[in-house]
């Protein structure tokens, strides 16, 4: 072990602590009850009996500010687009953003249409994007895991 | 309690013996309080699951038992976030007396003979007393965020837990009337093991007030028929929008620890708490000094958890109710009721006083054909549809 | 039976579907108030704007509960004057229907409760539904190229 | 009266309530454990017709770019480049250069799976069937360009499949 | 004297009661309302300018985005739309199609509507049930026609698949499965006390307002109103197969309460139900699709149809000039006229009972907005 010690960079101990924390924060992720257009109906389906994220410990919250997940579910106008930023700007600082569907992604079938915002990433940093239109819930809780990866490896407590 | 402790230390003065016993009563209890919420979440989240035909949270330890703690340690390390304009101090201030208002009733719980914090002879006003420092928490918390819903939150809790709070005491009152006493050690004394001599079945009156305790202490904890101050689907998230992380986790563990002290309450006031049979006493008694006791603690537990299932599950069932219904039931059903029976146990009192034990019998008859009803109609709900709930994929 | 009653509305039925009664913009509101008291049209089921380049053409399908029929009535208005009298004192639905047509097309409607735009946000210029609409580069901030 | 109705009604419907949701505790949910808790993978579970993301058989396309025309948003690019046979040696499809016929190489075919909207009007006009739903549905990445499907690399381009006149 | 303030809420485009992006800007005294003024636009997607650009065929994925839950109907009422100006007609079998699809989609529809009102009123196990069957409706569409949520299923002139081989007794394997949940859920929810208390006498809206506002569906049946598309302007089969209409008769208070709307449209549900099993019989065999030229070019005329979608009639005003691509499409939608009635029924309720109300009319934003 003690030759182990001199390679290892000396925050082995962080790495642990950081683990852990990591994966308190990747188990419970809570994501905030945001549906705008046909991808919310599939975040509902995701949230009922079949595909159930309750057992990832992902609770829908009504409130920005007891959610850490934002999952922009459907398309996003212009009109819409200063409401979700200011969502965004509410919510306590570990945050993440999945853009679900191909208009979160990049304004998807609605390229030609003047109201539209093209893709979400104009307005805020997305961590996931989700294909589909709209994504099956499987879909959905593929880019959910990837999230969770994604978690998993961030250094919180150096960040 | 603190006369056996003393004998145990002779040398220290009984000043420091009681000081001894009041830190550990305080560091268990709080600890109790505070790991029991987590477990009860989870459980909650599984029964729900089942209600709704999907799994709980099943991913996050063995079965998802570590559900809460991944929870806890997340909140814990949420960003501190308070509202620009809000009232600063009053915001701080606000998840404590909610927090501290449930856990000061955990004092005067009876678990056993022996296993109480403080046998106060005032335990019943004391704990009225005490769930009454809920309500300055909410209205704090729902003024002091500055947000419009919140507000109509604390507004709506202030009005919800005092108008429930005189038929919850009136219906205590039939209790005291009963067994003479505040202490509840005397009045779980007064009742005997046998669900006979339980005070719910004693008289007709006294299981109308069981009724109302039940339904205004569920009001009092703010859970589901009555769940209006944090209406999820009117006012945003109710008193507790602008919380987050472990302020937000206080409110939380308020809510659960709640839960049991009504199950507890309800358990040791009407169901007769740690009376355990004459026949399993001296078998336990003959084995060693703390059998008996645990054998207590058990039925005592026992007793609580049939009603914190009961209110779960009420949880996912009941729709909600509107303000001025929420009022109406209380004002214009519950509280008439509270005094009839009290009238109603007095006057029995006089006319039988030791009890009529054919009434018992009744009564005790009566209880056992409703669960026996509710349970055949559940098998016969299921056998309506089918069991086709579990239609898995057509394909 | 409406052509006896209003000398002024002409009837056009062109050869394939339903035909539709020319009105001028000032008369309409005397018209549909008495299609909806004598004629029982109690409903205005839809209310369309038509940009054709060199007019505009507003269109109001009215259909009757009582006798089961529809009607179309049609308004030509020029260009550079685009307001004609509102309906939506004889049947309320009109509202929102004439704000999403000044909305979208810009057509101006005269006492009107409350005429703002209702599907652009308030800062919005221009009116997307006319033929000659140029979509704006950036919108506050977000540029409207992907 | 109706005072002593309403406590009854009430009393009786939540009862009924309780029940149902007793009833549903001995009922098997119906999740299906999504990731690696399942009878079978779900991409076998999805039906025949199941639209997840598209797929081009570059064997049998013939560059005929209808599929480009028929999708609302152009979401499919493909660039055909016109090549005299030069003597480098013939292309992958190794068939002769037949003389001096320009010969038509597909040099890119692009779908854009973030832009799609899985509506299916590509794959009707498709003469030979090769642009085709799979059943794939699980692709979330962190960076939009991985949505960029490519089916022909850079450097090689692919001959068009000339369908046999048979 | 104590001097009351009002208080102006916005229910904002981010609200659990809103369904989706609609915003109140709400005037109230304490609990109840004086003033609701709906303010929308939020998923204002553009149709009818994108329907000028893209021309027929392609325009028909976007008809699944005028209102994505019940996106059969809309396929339906574009393609009739289309067809009536163009002169096509669809083959027999393929009419037999689309009523199936979109009476199914009429129940997964209403499925949402009543799941998300027993969740507004604070009863969450409902909605997971309703969910929870849609799902099983969502397999069907998926063996049908390949997507849960956005078929694309209906062409013009026709289907773009045939039914597979097992469609149909899945189909009726489904209905059975269904009935009696259809009951469960009532004997859950729809008795229960206090879900009645909080819907009677809430949001009344007379006969002649639900006309003067252009109510459709089941809104516009709710007030007494006996009027339905299907019945009274037939289209495609539906004069082949019988179904009677519910409508609002009262049962829990006044005619035309949130609580009429609601068992109106239970009772739909058990229609569509009646309408599936009869359509499943009578489909003859036969090909899904009629000669249709690769462009359509319908003639110069204008055509207005109606179809009677799950949220009251969707009209399409479809003006052509020749070439392929639509001058001027627009889309009369149940949602909006619902939107406007708001405003006029709101003073007087209270919070709760908005939310109630707003959903008790079923509307939903891309149906408002377009």
């Amino acid at each position: 072990m003690l030759t182990l010690y001199k390679q290892l960079p000396n925050f082995i101990l962080t790495t642990k602590l950081d683990e852990l924390l990591n994966w308190c924060r990747k188990s419970s992720v809570w994501y905030m009850l945001f549906a705008t257009a046909c991808c919310g109906i599939e975040l509902m389906q995701t949230g009922g009996p079949r595909c159930d994220w309750d057992r990832f410990g992902a609770v829908p919250r009504s409130t920005p500010r007891q959610s850490d997940l934002m999952i922009i579910a459907g398309t996003i106008s212009y009109k819409m687009a200063v409401c979700t930023r200011r969502l965004y700007d509410q919510m306590p600082d570990p945050k993440y953003v999945i853009a679900m569907g191909s208009c979160a992604n990049c304004g998807g079938l609605f390229k030609h249409s003047y109201s539209v915002l093209k893709g979400i990433d104009k307005v805020m940093p997305v961590d996931i994007y989700v294909p589909g239109c709209p994504p099956r819930p499987e879909a959905l809780t593929d880019g959910l895991l990837k999230l969770q990866e994604k978690m998993q490896k961030e250094k919180f407590l150096r960040s | 309690m603190i006369q056996q402790l003393s004998l145990l230390f002779p040398m220290l003065p009984m000043w420091l013996v009681q000081a001894i016993w009041c830190g550990v009563v305080a560091v268990l209890l709080l600890t109790f309080f505070s790991l029991f919420a987590g477990p009860v979440s989870w459980l909650e989240r599984r029964i729900a699951g089942r209600i709704m035909s999907r799994i709980g949270p099943n991913r996050v330890g063995p079965q998802g038992i570590i559900q809460w703690l991944a929870d806890g340690v997340k909140n814990f390390l949420k960003e501190d976030l308070i509202p620009r304009d809000a009232d600063k101090i009053l915001f701080r201030f606000a998840p404590y007396p909610v927090f501290l208002g449930v856990t000061l009733t955990l004092v005067t719980l009876p678990f056993s003979s022996l296993l109480i914090g403080a046998d106060l002879n005032v335990g019943l006003l004391y704990i009225v007393g005490a769930w009454g420092l809920v309500v300055i928490g909410l209205i704090a918390a729902g003024w002091s965020s500055n947000n419009k819903w919140t507000l109509l939150g604390g507004m709506r809790s202030a009005a919800q837990m005092i108008s429930y709070e005189i038929p919850l005491v009136l219906s205590l009152l039939v209790v005291v009337l009963m067994s003479g006493s505040l202490s509840l050690q005397t009045i779980i004394s007064s009742q005997g093991a046998s669900p006979v001599e339980w005070f719910i079945f004693s008289n007709p009156f006294a299981f109308i007030a069981f009724v109302i305790f039940m339904i205004s202490a569920v009001a009092e904890g703010n859970r589901t028929p009555f769940d209006l101050p944090e209406a999820e689907s009117e006012l945003v998230a109710g008193y507790n929008t602008e919380y987050s992380g472990m302020r937000f986790l206080f409110f939380f563990f308020a809510e659960w620890g709640n839960l049991y002290v009504i199950g507890a309450l309800a358990a040791s006031l009407f169901l007769g708490g740690w009376q355990i049979p004459a026949g399993w006493r001296n078998f336990a008694s003959a084995q060693g000094p703390i059998l008996p006791h645990v054998f207590e603690v058990l039925m005592f537990q026992l007793k609580t958890w049939i009603w914190v299932l009961l209110i779960i599950q009420l949880r996912w069932t009941l729709p909600r109710l509107r303000v001025d219904q929420l009022m109406k039931v209380s004002w214009k059903y519950l509280t008439p009721f509270a005094f009839v029976s009290i009238v109603g146990t007095g006057l029995w009192m006089v006319v039988f006083p030791e009890g009529w034990l054919f009434m018992k019998y009744l009564l005790l008859f009566s209880m056992l054909a409703v669960i026996g009803y509710f349970v055949w109609r559940a098998i016969w709900q299921l056998r309506f549809t089918k069991s086709k709930a579990d239609f898995k994929l057509i394909v | 039976m409406i052509k006896e009653k209003f000398t002024f509305a002409e009837e056009v039925k062109p050869q394939a579907g339903g035909g539709w009664y020319l009105v001028p913009a000032d008369k309409i509101v005397e018209v549909c108030k008495t299609l909806r008291d004598d004629y029982k049209f109690d409903c205005l089921s839809c209310l369309t704007g038509i940009d054709l380049v060199d007019y505009f053409e507003v269109v109001y399908h009215l259909f009757s509960y009582s006798e089961k029929k529809p009607l179309v009535l049609k308004v030509k208005l020029e260009k550079q004057s685009s307001t004609m009298p509102s309906v939506s004192a004889i049947w309320p639905s009109a509202n929102w229907m004439e704000r999403e047509v000044f909305d979208l097309l810009g057509i101006k409607f005269e006492n009107h409760p409350d005429l703002r735009r209702i599907m652009l946000p308030e800062d919005w210029a221009g009116h997307p539904l006319q033929k000659s609409y140029k979509e704006p580069e950036e919108y506050c901030g977000m540029s409207t190229k992907r | 009266m109706d005072y002593f109705k309403n406590i009854f009604e009430s009393a009786a419907t939540v009862f009924e309530g309780l029940t149902i949701t007793a009833s549903h505790m001995f009922r098997k949910p119906i999740t299906i454990q999504y990731p690696d808790r399942t009878l079978s993978p779900v991409i076998e579970m999805l039906p025949s017709r199941y639209r997840g993301f598209l797929e081009v058989d570059m064997k049998i396309c013939t560059g005929c770019t209808l599929c480009m025309q028929a999708c609302p948003i152009q979401c499919i690019n493909i660039e055909i480049a016109k090549k005299t046979p030069s003597p480098q040696p013939s292309p992958s499809r190794g068939e002769g250069d037949g003389g001096g016929v320009p010969m038509r190489l597909i040099t890119k075919f692009n779908i854009d799976i973030a832009l799609c909207m899985f509506c299916g009007l590509c794959t009707e006009p498709c003469p030979t069937g090769a642009i085709r739903f799979s059943k794939r549905f699980e692709n979330a990445t962190e960076d939009i360009n991985k949505l960029m499907f490519k089916f022909v690399e850079e450097g090689k381009p692919v001959a068009p499949y000339k369908k046999s006149s048979g | 004297m104590i001097r009351t303030e009002e208080m102006t809420i916005s229910m904002g485009p981010q609200h659990p009661a809103t369904h989706g992006v609609l915003r109140f800007i709400v005037k109230t005294d304490g609990e109840v309302l004086h003033e609701v003024k709906p303010d929308v636009g939020y998923l204002h997607r553009s149709m009818e300018k994108i329907a000028e650009k893209v021309g027929y065929i392609s325009f028909q994925p976007y008809t699944d985005r005028i209102d994505y839950v019940c996106a059969m109907t809309c396929n339906h009422a574009y393609a009739m739309a289309v067809e009536k100006a163009a002169g096509i007609s669809a083959p027999e079998r393929a009419e037999y199609l689309r009523v199936i699809a979109s009476e199914l989609n009429r129940i997964s529809s209403h499925l949402i509507m009543a799941g998300v009102m027993a969740m507004d009123i604070g009863a969450f196990t409902p909605f997971i049930h309703a969910i929870r069957e849609r799902e099983t409706v969502n397999d069907l569409f998926e063996m049908l026609c390949g997507a849960r949520l956005t078929y694309n299923y209906v062409r013009i002139g026709g289907v773009s698949f045939d039914a597979p081989a097992n469609f149909k007794e899945k189909c009726v394997e489904f209905l059975n499965h269904f009935e009696p949940i259809i009951d469960e859920f009532n004997r859950l929810i729809s008795f229960n006390k206090i879900y009645v208390e909080r819907l009677a006498n809430v949001g009344v809206v007379s006969r002649e307002d639900a006309i003067a506002y252009n109510l459709v569906g089941p809104n516009l049946r709710g007030s007494g109103v006996r009027f339905d598309v299907r019945k009274d302007i037939p289209y495609s089969i539906y004069p082949k197969i019988d179904f009677n209409v519910p409508v609002g008769i009262g049962e829990a208070g006044k005619v035309g309460d949130c609580y009429d709307r609601y068992m109106i449209r239970i009772r739909e549900m058990k229609e569509s139900c009646k309408i599936v099993r009869q359509a499943l019989e009578q489909m003859p065999e036969g090909e899904i699709m009629a000669k249709v030229p690769r462009k359509i070019k319908p003639p110069v005329t204008e055509v207005y149809s109606r179809c009677e979608s799950a949220r009251g009639d969707m009209g399409f005003y479809l003006v052509s000039d020749g070439t392929d691509k639509p001058y001027r499409l627009k889309i009369r939608t149940g949602s909006f006229s619902a939107m406007s009635i708001v405003e006029k029924i709101a003073p007087g309720l209270m919070i709760a009972d908005l939310v109630a109300f707003i959903s008790s009319l079923d509307v939903v934003a891309p149906e408002v907005d377009r």
